[in-house]
């Protein structure tokens, strides 16, 4: 992976920080396909040898930490403190007008879109393994799993969809939950929980948008080796919105007040 | 060294690419953005001066009317912001732009278009929050906008909409600017040279760009929150549903005290530079210095509540944030001893630039002093929100980083136009300002501790405050002709001022082994760099005999263009040299306004919902289009 | 960490489908594990229900990104790049949680 | 470089300046000095200020010398030598880690000893005030007296004094500079502020708004007076019976009794308003007018636009300006105990508006004249106040339209109004 081409400085992947990711990482990828076009690469050197975006979109999951640091911390602060209901984990009547809101969190459709996300991280993983390796040609005994190991776009497929089924589900709950009466203006506990689920959503909106990049170069030139960086950038941020979602699961879903 | 003429020999491509107006808004030189944040900034400190001396003469004489309560009001919230982001923040970034490549070594930074588009970002986020105040509507919350106050509820008008907003929108060019260097300075160093043989002011914005990436995010959130309460009815801040205003103070000062040392570290690279070449010595401690600022930088986010001293945290909140708080002396005071023993035993010649450090130094320690009394808890309920804490901040701001910041400019002006500024009006300024900027801020330690709230548009009489107050008016007014001098000397100097060689100060680093002003590809051959003080090396090699040299960064490159750290003289364009430079475009400004287009609209929102939405749409799609171009296009072209 | 030993390739190279394998079953171990204490009313009354579910969530933010994300095999520069701020940030959120008496009860 | 620069004459007149300034604060009159020796926490608080100024001193010199002596010995001259070249210096580099450290140490044992004293709970016996802080004034309750009052504090010299701190919109901060810290009313929560002024004798002190809270921010001041037991009792026990027109006979012998709940409902024809009984006893302590200093006598010029004939004013009828009142829509703001009509809880209480000395919050005195521009035009004598603007013609903010008779009152009005106000003892 070192190895990975060191030409293109532009960076899309910084951009993000912008809060509209999905607009803009989308087109993250044509930049190296016009440039492979011309296949006049200099090599740029570089004090460490890495590629300059790999740093910086370290840096930037360095500063999403924070931003995710400071909606979590929000949503725990004011966990319990809503004067009104629906609340997440407990009953709530109205005493005006004696309406029962039962714990509005729906712990099994989000348990399953956790997992589904955490798969999708699997996939995403094999789908850099595969763009990796895209030169190492096939053992010629090579059985279904093998060949299927080594098909970036099945796995690029695989995680837009995954990710997708995720934000389906979050698509299901926020509708759900406007219908059982929390819209972001309910209370404390609906602006915390709409805004910071929602900023995760928006991250993944942002991932899937970039993976589909990815997926229509794959389609229209393949992916290969020397694209393996940029496939890298968009495997890191997926990991990382993954990550946050683990912790957001915990700490939300499954910790009543 | 021979005296080279001030223009120099070699032709400017880029202009006869394209001409004038387009090609500053076209550039991705980092020289050339530099330039432009310096004149932006620069502007913006005059604003936001102008702004305060409007204030001053209001608070001249007991009960004056020179502005409405409500005029003054955003005259301070617009100063606080003026000052601290769209003028010391880019300042502090026109010499990032300029300095850190040329100090490492590299032709240009990682990401080039991108530091363009901070560069628009900043300056059309600048116009949008400063328009309003022309026709006073402008934000009126104070610079840290406390909730509720700056919810909707308690703040009605369009006001605070253009600063929850634009804030965001110089957040963004700030992340997108911290991300850059950071990159920059980790990847894009000369062969050889290691962290521990940066420059003091490259280290200095390296750990300002770290300051950056932790604390924007949390003031981003922050506000997030409140333009959601203000545009949509969420309750954050609302505290007729529960909320607690304290959040919005917590989070803002985890944003604002980093915020602080955002604005003080990369001065104290400047002076770090000026006072080892003007005394002839290397700096004293260099390890010291290098880790007393990641220090500072890391404390710094463990110290924010000693700005709630007084909200009723409780003495275990208090204790540990005043004792936090203290340990900052340590990592200052070593700097500041560290400086005066570069100093010590060196043979101190007196520029401007000197001055001004020297300035820094005597100045920043009274603040520091002063910042030190406030951080015990007991003592600062007496003093918070009143004119002592304006004296410690204007102090430490004013005499830390403008005076480092001014310093830095009569330094690095002979590299950026191949022209001295003038000495003798350097002289002038300085001791003008010297003065005039004791005599306005060093009465308000008297008025603050004699009981003087902060932000009062007027007070009565009879309080005990009458002299001080004329006093601190009388310096503000003295600051105008101080800055004037100033301004005359930079833009008499850039046309006629006395040509200078490249290595104008007989300075140690690599910024000047290449021609005044240098060329768009900086160095044509990249220097390996042996030792901490890789010009010294060249010209004195006696004062580095004592520094570890070692020729490890040979090793790894096997780049054409990669030699033996030298003197540069190179003439000729890129063109010629076959460098492949970064070439012009407009993109990162179309997509830059998008950006600016998309938030009017969201600013307009309540009041249009139609036009507002037509704004987001346009703005939202010229972004997307053009960050689409700016992306598909190559960065450089083959020659 | 109780675990990675047992499946991490210890060779120098990338981590191959062997190893994502089973980081992906342990994470669905572990989140079966974790809703599966949501529902004993026992458990989440218990004082080491809140422990437990941080200690389970946190094994599996580790194992993402150590074996996703590479930074178990990656240069350590990443490393000190994500976990510096990811000090900072924890260290803020505790701070706060502190601050506005989380802990308190 | 040798040659002499002009500017250091400049050097030269500064200095001297500085001294002159800090003779300046010795002398002078500083009525809210925070060093004010007048309860335990300002003295203490001083103390622990000198040893920080002491310190901040010596810290101060020492740089300050070294850095003027390295600035004089080591200037170039023509002949000076190439400097040694020094990069470091180990042992002096941690003499100034630890020296500081130990200066801090000096300072931080008595801060985190004070933060725990003041943050203790108040004697039991203490004074309790309920601080309330309004856009743009502060309004006092003393459970203990079932009082409420508006911008004027009294409370007991050589008793603990006990606020409780709270905010009906933004946050406010209140602090009385020459008795001790000041504390934040913030949202949702009550903060604590207490402290015994034991040595101030019987003084007035001036009280102000800290935290930025809007257009008025500077307008939002208190008085505060210390008095002795006596007059604190004498004042509560008036303060607590209802004001009443006309004002009853001087002798009444039944006024300690007055219920303070009787008022009842609201609904009565303001027309027929008639005053209760019992009365109030019409004097209580108040504080004297002539020890008042020249700090808290309100020096904000009346607006210049802003007319009144003040020639009316001196045959007034406050019995019309009951009715008047009772009519208008002051009601529906302002509470006057004893005036069933008048309910509302928006303005500050009125029960006992003529014993104050200042209306605003501090900004005009109380007295006639300016009590009618203040009704005439509130807005204009305050920015951003949120009473109503009375006078027909006068610009009505919130409805954006000159006031007329619809609820406006002609200067006659006003001035009956101010009358009656001027009763209520
Ligand atoms: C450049 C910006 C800058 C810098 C560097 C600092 C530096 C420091 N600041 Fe300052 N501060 C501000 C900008 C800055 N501040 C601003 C803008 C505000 C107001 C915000 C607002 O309310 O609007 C503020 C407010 C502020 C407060 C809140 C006051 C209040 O509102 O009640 C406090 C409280 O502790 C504080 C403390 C400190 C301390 C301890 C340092 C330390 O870092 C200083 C350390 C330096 C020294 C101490 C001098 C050198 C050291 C030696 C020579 C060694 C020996 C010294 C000793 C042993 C003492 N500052
Ligand atoms: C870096 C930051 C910085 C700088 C440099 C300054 C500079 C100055 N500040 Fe600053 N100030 C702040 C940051 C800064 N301030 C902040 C953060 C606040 C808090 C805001 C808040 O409470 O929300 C504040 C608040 C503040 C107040 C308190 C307001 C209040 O609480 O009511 C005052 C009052 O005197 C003041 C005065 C000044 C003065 C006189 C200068 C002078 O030094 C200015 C000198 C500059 C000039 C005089 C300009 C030169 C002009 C010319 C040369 C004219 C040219 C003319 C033409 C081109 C036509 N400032
Ligand atoms: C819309 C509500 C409102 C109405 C109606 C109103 N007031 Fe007020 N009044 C206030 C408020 C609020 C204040 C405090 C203003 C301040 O100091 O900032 C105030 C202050 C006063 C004060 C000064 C009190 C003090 O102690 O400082 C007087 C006197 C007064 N009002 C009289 C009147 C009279 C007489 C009327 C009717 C003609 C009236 N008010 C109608 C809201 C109202
Ligand atoms: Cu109330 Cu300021
Ligand atoms: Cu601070």
């Amino acid at each position: 992976m070192r190895e990975t081409d060191r030409s293109g400085r532009p960076i899309p992947t910084s951009v993000l920080s912008l809060g509209v990711p999905p607009l803009v990482t989308a087109h993250a990828h044509a930049a190296p396909a016009a440039h492979s076009g011309g296949h006049e690469e200099h090599h740029h050197y570089t004090t460490t040898g890495l590629d300059n975006r790999k740093i910086a979109i370290w840096a930037f999951i360095g500063s999403e930490c924070m931003l995710f640091a400071s909606l979590i911390s929000t949503y725990l602060i004011y966990k319990g403190r809503s004067l009104v209901g629906p609340f997440p984990h407990t009953e709530w009547t109205n005493p005006q007008t004696g309406q029962v809101f039962k714990p509005i969190l729906n712990i099994p459709v989000t348990s399953f879109s956790t997992f589904v996300l955490l798969m999708s991280s699997l996939a995403m993983v094999l789908a850099l393994a595969a763009v990796q390796n895209k030169d190492n040609p096939l053992p010629a005994n090579a059985g279904l799993g093998d060949r299927m190991l080594a098909s970036s776009k099945l796995w690029l497929w695989a995680t837009c969809i995954l990710g997708a089924m995720f934000l389906a589900c979050q698509a299901y709950e926020f509708t759900s939950f406007v219908h059982e009466g929390l819209t972001i203006k309910t209370n404390l506990f609906g602006s915390t929980f709409f805004t910071l689920t929602g900023f995760h959503g928006a991250h993944v909106t942002a991932g899937v948008i970039w993976l589909g990049t990815l997926l229509a170069i794959d389609y229209k030139r393949g992916l290969g080796p020397k694209d393996a960086l940029n496939v890298d950038l968009a495997a890191l941020y997926w990991h990382f919105v993954d990550v946050i979602w683990i912790a957001i699961f915990t700490l939300l879903y499954l910790i009543p007040d | 060294m021979a005296t080279v003429a001030a223009s120099p020999s070699y032709a400017r491509p880029a202009a006869s690419e394209k001409e004038g107006f387009m090609a500053w808004l076209t550039t991705t030189d980092h020289k050339k953005i530099g330039t432009l944040y310096l004149h932006t900034s620069l502007f913006f400190f005059i604003f936001g001066g102008l702004e305060a001396v409007l204030m001053r003469w209001q608070l001249m004489k007991p009960n004056q009317t020179i502005v409405t309560a409500d005029q003054f009001n955003q005259l301070f919230t617009m100063h606080g912001t003026t000052m601290v982001f769209l003028a010391i923040m880019p300042l502090s970034a026109a010499f990032f732009n300029y300095l850190i490549p040329l100090q490492l070594g590299a032709r240009d930074v990682a990401f080039p278009r991108l530091n363009a588009f901070s560069y628009w970002v900043y300056l059309l986020g600048g116009i949008f929050i400063t328009l309003p105040i022309l026709f006073w509507v402008a934000p009126d919350g104070g610079w840290f906008a406390y909730a509720p106050l700056s919810g909707r509820t308690y703040s009605p008008a369009i006001n605070m909409d253009f600063w929850v907003l634009g804030i965001q929108i110089l957040g963004i060019s700030s992340l997108a600017a911290a991300f850059n260097f950071a990159t920059t300075i980790i990847n894009m160093r000369a062969p050889g040279m290691n962290l521990m043989r940066m420059p003091m002011f490259t280290w200095m914005s390296f750990v300002t760009q770290f300051l950056i990436i932790l604390a924007f995010p949390v003031i981003t959130i922050a506000l997030v929150f409140l333009q959601f309460d203000r545009f949509f009815g969420t309750n954050f801040y609302q505290v007729s549903a529960g909320a607690d205003p304290l959040l919005w103070q917590h989070l803002f000062w985890v944003f604002g005290h980093p915020e602080v040392y955002i604005l003080i570290l990369p001065a104290f690279g400047l002076v770090s530079e000026v006072l080892p070449t003007n005394s002839k010595k290397p700096l004293f401690g260099y390890g010291v210095m290098a880790y007393s600022g990641i220090l500072i930088g890391f404390l710094g986010f463990g110290v924010w509540a000693h700005h709630m001293f007084s909200v009723g945290m409780g003495p275990v909140g208090d204790t540990v944030f005043s004792l936090t708080t203290m340990l900052i002396a340590i990592p200052t005071g070593v700097k500041i001893f560290n400086w005066i023993f570069t100093m010590w035993g060196g043979s101190i010649r007196f520029t401007a630039a000197m001055k001004f450090a020297i300035g820094l130094i005597a100045l920043f320690t009274i603040g520091g002093i002063s910042g030190i009394t406030h951080s015990s808890p007991p003592s600062d309920l007496q003093q918070t929100d009143t004119y002592y804490i304006v004296a410690h901040f204007h102090y430490v701001l004013f005499g830390g980083a403008i005076m480092g910041i001014f310093s830095g400019i009569y330094h690095y002006f002979p590299k950026m136009y191949g022209r001295y500024m003038d000495e003798r009006l350097g002289t002038w300024h300085f001791w003008l300002n010297f003065i005039s900027m004791n005599l306005t801020f060093f009465p308000m330690h008297y008025s603050g501790l004699l009981g003087m709230p902060r932000r009062i548009y007027t007070y009565d009489t009879a309080q005990g405050w009458d002299t001080f107050n004329m006093l601190s008016t009388i310096g503000a007014f003295l600051l105008m002709p101080a800055t004037l001098i100033f301004i005359w000397n930079f833009f008499k100097s850039k046309k006629g001022g006395e040509p200078a060689p490249a290595n104008a100060w007989d300075a140690a680093t690599l910024e000047w082994s290449i021609p005044s002003p240098p060329p768009e590809y900086n160095f044509a051959k990249i220097p390996v760099v042996h030792s901490r003080y890789p010009l010294w090396d060249l010209t004195h090699p006696e004062r580095t005999k004592d520094v570890p040299h070692t020729d490890e960064g040979m090793r790894h490159t096997g780049e054409h263009d990669v030699v033996d750290m030298h003197i540069e003289t190179e003439r000729r364009t890129a063109k010629e040299l076959g460098i492949p430079m970064p070439s012009s475009t407009i993109k990162p400004f179309w997509t830059a306004l998008g950006i600016v287009v998309m938030f009017t609209g969201l600013l307009i929102m309540p009041h249009n919902k139609m036009a507002g939405l037509v704004g987001i749409f346009t703005g939202a799609a010229m972004l997307v289009g053009f960050l689409y171009a700016w992306l598909t296009t190559p960065l450089e072209e083959h020659h | 960490m109780a675990h990675d030993s047992a499946h991490a390739s210890h060779e120098h190279e990338h981590p191959t489908w062997k190893t994502y394998k089973w980081v992906a079953l342990w994470l669905t171990l572990i989140t079966i594990v974790e809703v599966w204490a949501y529902y004993i009313p026992s458990f989440v009354a218990s004082a080491a229900f809140v422990p437990s579910l941080l200690f389970m969530s946190a094994v599996k933010f580790v194992i993402v990104v150590m074996f996703y994300m590479h930074l178990k095999y990656d240069h350590k520069l990443f490393r000190a790049l994500f976990t510096g701020p990811l000090i900072i940030a924890v260290a803020t959120l505790l701070a706060l949680m502190m601050l506005f008496r989380k802990f308190a009860d | 470089m040798t040659r002499k620069s002009p500017p250091r004459q400049l050097a030269r007149i500064a200095w001297p300046a500085m001294l002159l300034l800090a003779s300046a604060a010795c002398g002078g009159n500083y009525p809210n000095s925070t060093f004010l020796p007048n309860t335990e926490f300002n003295r203490d608080v001083t103390s622990l200020w000198n040893t920080m100024l002491l310190w901040g001193t010596v810290v101060f010199v020492i740089v300050e010398v070294i850095l003027i002596a390295a600035i004089v010995r080591y200037r170039r001259r023509p002949n000076s030598p190439e400097p040694e070249q020094v990069h470091g210096n180990t042992a002096m580099e941690i003499t100034w880690t630890v020296l500081p450290l130990f200066i801090l140490a000096i300072i931080a044992v008595p801060t985190v000893r004070n933060i725990w004293k003041y943050q203790g709970e108040a004697p039991a016996d203490a004074l309790q005030v309920q601080v309330i802080g309004h856009q743009w004034w502060w309004e006092f309750r003393y459970p203990q007296y079932k009082i409420t009052t508006a911008n004027e504090l009294y409370i007991q010299a050589n008793r603990a004094v006990r606020f409780e701190l709270q905010t009906v919109d933004v946050i406010h901060s209140f602090w009385i500079p020459a008795l001790g810290g000041k504390r934040d009313l913030v949202n949702n929560r009550t903060n604590i502020l207490w402290f015994t002024p034991d040595s101030t004798g019987e003084q007035g002190f001036i009280g102000s708004c800290n935290e930025y809270c809007g257009s008025s921010h500077a307008n939002m001041r208190f008085r505060a007076y210390t008095v002795n037991a006596a007059n604190f009792e004498s004042w509560a026990k008036h303060q607590a019976a209802n004001a009443v027109y006309p004002p009853p006979a001087p002798v009444v012998p039944a006024a300690a009794a007055v219920p303070t709940s009787n008022i009842g409902a609201a609904t009565q024809d303001p027309a027929t308003v008639t005053p209760p009984a019992p009365a109030a006893p019409s004097t209580g302590y108040e504080f004297p007018r002539e020890q008042l200093g020249a700090h808290l006598v309100p020096g904000t010029p009346l607006p210049a636009s802003l007319k009144f004939n003040e020639a009316l004013l001196a045959n007034a009828s406050a019995e019309r300006g009951l009715q008047t009142y009772s009519r208008s829509a002051c009601i529906g703001c302002h509470k006057i105990r004893g005036n069933p009509s008048s309910m509302g809880i928006l303005g500050p209480d009125l029960t006992h508006i003529a014993s104050r000395h200042t209306i605003a919050a501090g900004l005009f005195p109380n007295d006639a004249k300016h009590m009618a521009y203040w009704i005439k035009n509130a807005v204009t004598m305050k920015p951003g106040a949120k009473m109503q603007v009375f006078g027909i013609g006068e610009m009505d903010a919130v409805m954006k339209r000159p006031m007329t008779t619809q609820g406006g009152l002609t200067d006659e009005q006003i001035a009956d109004v101010v009358a009656y106000l001027r009763t209520l003892k």
